[in-house]
């Protein structure tokens, strides 16, 4: 690790990285979109050790919202979206957490929630839009008054109020910002100066960082300060936002990483057809979570020839060709 | 005669509303095969882009996902989610989008929540994602339907997104500008708003449908009075499709753009 | 013109593009920050044009928004802050029109007018934040009440709520959107699909774009689509929201743009003096921007000394060595 | 003897102040050659940025103004107004900001906006800028200043920039969470603000300078009972002032923080 000086004292392994900073009832924030850069190699982790009792706020997570909650590690979330795209149009476990009465959820909308985290991210208190009225979203609220009364939870789900700049009725909702304890990305570079750079779409990633207490970012690769540093319009947070750093290649697998590798269908395949059942699905979590001793385990069981048939062309940012049914 | 699937008929029916200078906003399924077919075959001026912030992508192959990787390729910019809405509801574009829903009223509202109770749901869907945000802000929303009667009901079980609300002035009297429900295409016809009542009519029954196939999968009374058959896909439109849009065939002949009722 | 098919329509000169665009009694935003990106080529040709009654809305603009004031086109200007760093700590013309009551003007502070861009470009009506607090910005308005009935006026400076979402008091400044007529940015790049790419510190121009309903792009080059889509995560501004693109290679001159040219000491210093005498100024204006007939006659009175001293190392993005006493 | 100039000795008091882990908010003038000097000499672990967006730039030439080239050189990640801002408020940061004022009153709040009346003004300035924002918003703000009677008033002509307000815990009462006024460094020396009353008082003379010449150029009692004389800067400091952070001198001789009322 001495390589790295500048970011000696926050390059870690996984399991030092959940430890010190995912704990049990933490709220948590995860970066990536459905199948696309889920930082997968975290959400094992925390699933192995076990944490219980988490608050998720997430805007459209899928695949490793699905894992967490399948898991178990789950108590409370906020959600704009469940999917995995046309692998599971609704996230399997999600469905039945929910259906079943297992957790606590309280649905927003997609930009509900990504404004949610930019207030956060600003520091204001609030944010107002236009989106909600008329929706049902505004008149089912998920979590009790007591819930309410917790530390990191708004103590509405909303407001409304006029727009004092307005002449005529103009009604907007005011937003509570989201401030988590814990967010959690995987992204493609970050340079030995512990600067971040996100590749292709950003989702809300950078205003999720931002509004974090604590932010563990997983990499593809350490990349030297000179190329980080040589066209820094491209770099997408901060070095001093970022509280652990884990070098783990293919850390979102079996979801996508723009000029990595693509989303992996037979796994995302495998999952949903595991997932759908209680028993296969404590089957799946034994053969790709808590059996697994490393990461160099993990991808030794996903095997070469998906590895190279997930392979995205640098270039063009996915894998051409992909058999995707 | 030519041979052709529900999702290229819809497709096709939609892709039809669209005119250059349109900035699409696209969703999974269907739906992105329609915005890539109204691109290269009703409106080459239209500008297609995703939910998660793709603007124009190449598509030389097509997205199975908003976040799909392919959303993200040969685009003029790679955008977060918050510049993506607010592309949407921006005043100095016009913005189609299109969704999907597992079930629609008669005012073109939607439910991609729940079925049954929220608290104890019968079924659980995704939720809204960014559809109640894009039924709020887009100039106009196109649905796409498979055309069922739990489908198409009297009262949502949960209203996701904003249609015209309850009718008449309602949506504006919401607060919301523009936009509003512009047409629903379903695996029969193509449906569209009244312009004082907004309520649902039919404008298009497809070729082999009939009007009262149409009329008893509905769930509410439809004026179907001046409705007209859709023309047929052509050769040329369905060589589009097949070979430059979805050349692969992952959408021409499979996948809904609607929530499944799973199980 | 032919060469750009798909831009061909917003081609154009800088006559075209400010007799389209940039109306009598109209509000105006302006691209860049006190010395560097300021859109000085439209700024010259709206002075040329005579334009009248300009309402500006800035935030730290200096060059641009003091020539705009000198030459009589403002009547109206809300701003955060009207400098050129050592070249006139305060902006001469600006300062004479505020001391001798020439313009009506409001302050707000720099973020608050970011912030109210940032409003206008994501369509709420207002926005969030504690800064303000305890200023006299909030005890002070600079705007009557007849002007507060204009169009693209807000009806208030401000408004103060308590924030629903706490259960102790807590204040919060609601700030109102800005909504610009015309926005003008130079920028280094357009895509000959019209794409935007801005190197270097981006300022609000997003926002200001976004905000606005017209937007005037000058830029340094037009580039080929296959450059500025080989790598759009570096992109700042799609096409559809640019309405006149200007090739006006050194348009931003005599403030500078990064990697292709500094700001010009020389020139500024002499601004900075002709500007404090009212003869002397109009003398400037005569010399500079009336009697200029295209802008290639402009640059030849800048001359190649000059031309070659500012030039920017592309690599590093600034004059190496410049002498910016 | 060591000759120096007020610059130098002020950037070296100021720097002072900076500790590894500080995010530094550096406007310019004397600000900034304080910011390099920190970061250069007494906290090489701190981080350097500009109200423009531009975080820990290279600074092999010194920037002149916040939107210098040499601010976006070499940076981290060149960001917009908005993302710089926020970070100055971002709760989990450390960020100190330095300031320079036409007039302070004994509270550190400042006026950067006009001497006489708003509407008539005597002398008009720049105005805010971002300091009222950095004022707000930083864990805490060191101010520069000409050490002048006129300057250091009982009463500001405008309140631009909030330092501890009407002194107690009337900033707090406001509704700002953190920060205020840390210290004051001018050409005589060094002022900071007792803990409880919030009322400015000396703490450091430069060498050379007598309590007595600070007093009278005081528009506003102050408590000098704990000041000690400072320690000159050594030829160490200065060397790395000079050759390393201004080598072409455009600040260790000439600029001063404060806005200048003119003519």
């Amino acid at each position: 690790m001495n390589r790295y000086p500048e970011i000696a004292d926050r390059l870690m392994g996984l399991d030092e990285a959940v430890t010190r900073f995912v704990k049990d009832g933490c709220q948590l924030a995860i970066g990536g979109f459905t199948i696309t850069r889920n930082p997968m190699a975290v959400a094992y982790e925390i699933i192995r050790q076990g944490v219980k009792d988490i608050h998720l706020v997430c805007h459209s997570n899928g695949q490793a919202l699905d894992v967490l909650i399948g898991a178990g590690c789950v108590k409370r979330l906020e959600i704009a979206y469940g999917g995995n795209g046309r692998y599971a149009p609704t996230c399997v476990r999600f469905k039945k957490a929910v259906e079943g009465s297992k957790i606590q959820f309280e649905d927003y909308s997609n930009y509900q929630m990504s404004l949610r985290f930019l207030a956060g991210a600003l520091s204001i208190p609030f944010i107002p839009t236009k989106s909600g009225l008329g929706s049902d979203l505004m008149n089912y609220e998920g979590f009790s008054r007591d819930v309410r009364k917790e530390p990191k939870v708004a103590n509405m789900k909303y407001a409304k109020i006029a727009n004092p700049f307005s002449e005529d009725k103009d009604e907007v909702v005011l937003l509570p910002a989201l401030t988590p304890d814990v967010t959690i990305l995987h992204v493609q570079y970050v340079g030995e100066d512990g600067t971040v750079r996100i590749k292709g779409l950003t989702f809300a990633d950078i205003e999720q960082a931002k509004a974090a207490d604590k932010v563990i970012v997983t990499c593809e690769e350490i990349v030297p300060r000179s190329f980080i540093r040589s066209d820094p319009d491209q770099n997408s947070l901060p070095s001093f936002f970022v509280d652990a750093i884990v070098k783990v290649p293919y850390g979102a697998h079996p979801t996508a990483c723009f000029n990595f590798y693509d989303s992996d269908p037979q796994h995302l395949n495998l999952y949903r057809k595991m997932a759908g059942d209680d028993s296969l699905f404590k089957e799946y979590l034994d053969e790709w979570v808590y059996s697994v001793a490393s990461w160099e385990e993990y991808l030794t069981k996903v095997g070469m020839e998906t590895i190279l048939k997930i392979k995205a062309n640098p270039v063009i940012g996915y894998a051409v060709g992909l058999d995707r049914k | 005669m030519i041979q052709y699937s529900d999702n290229e008929m819809m497709a096709l029916a939609a892709g039809r509303f669209i005119k250059d200078g349109d900035i699409v906003f696209a969703g999974t399924g269907v739906s992105i095969l329609a915005a890539t077919a109204a691109k290269r075959i009703f409106a080459p001026g239209a500008v297609v882009f995703f939910e998660t912030g793709g603007i124009d992508p190449s598509l030389d192959e097509i997205p199975m996902a908003v976040a799909d990787l392919r959303a993200m390729s040969g685009t003029a910019l790679n955008s977060g989610l918050i510049e993506a809405f607010s592309i949407v509801g921006n005043r100095r574009l016009h913005t189609i989008a299109f969704l999907g829903a597992a079930q629609i009223d008669r005012y073109g509202n939607l439910n991609t929540t729940v079925i049954g109770d929220y608290f104890k749901p019968k079924t659980r869907f995704s939720g809204s994602g960014g559809a109640c945000d894009v039924a709020t802000f887009a100039s106009g929303v196109i649905t796409f339907m498979q055309h069922e009667k739990r489908r198409f009901v009297e009262k949502l079980d949960y209203l996701t997104s904003v249609g015209w609300y309850k009718g008449g002035d309602s949506r504006r009297e919401l607060g919301l500008k523009r936009g509003g429900a512009l047409a629903v295409v379903t695996n029969l016809g193509v449906l569209k708003f009244h312009e004082e009542t907004k309520e649902m009519y039919l404008t298009e029954y497809f070729p082999g449908v009939t009007i009262q196939k149409i009329v008893e999968s509905t769930g509410f009374p439809i004026d179907t009075s001046s409705a007209v058959e859709a023309p047929a896909p052509t050769p040329g439109e369905l060589r589009v499709l097949r070979e430059e849009v979805d050349p692969q065939r992952l959408i021409c002949q499979a996948i809904l753009a609607a929530p499944q009722e799973a199980k």
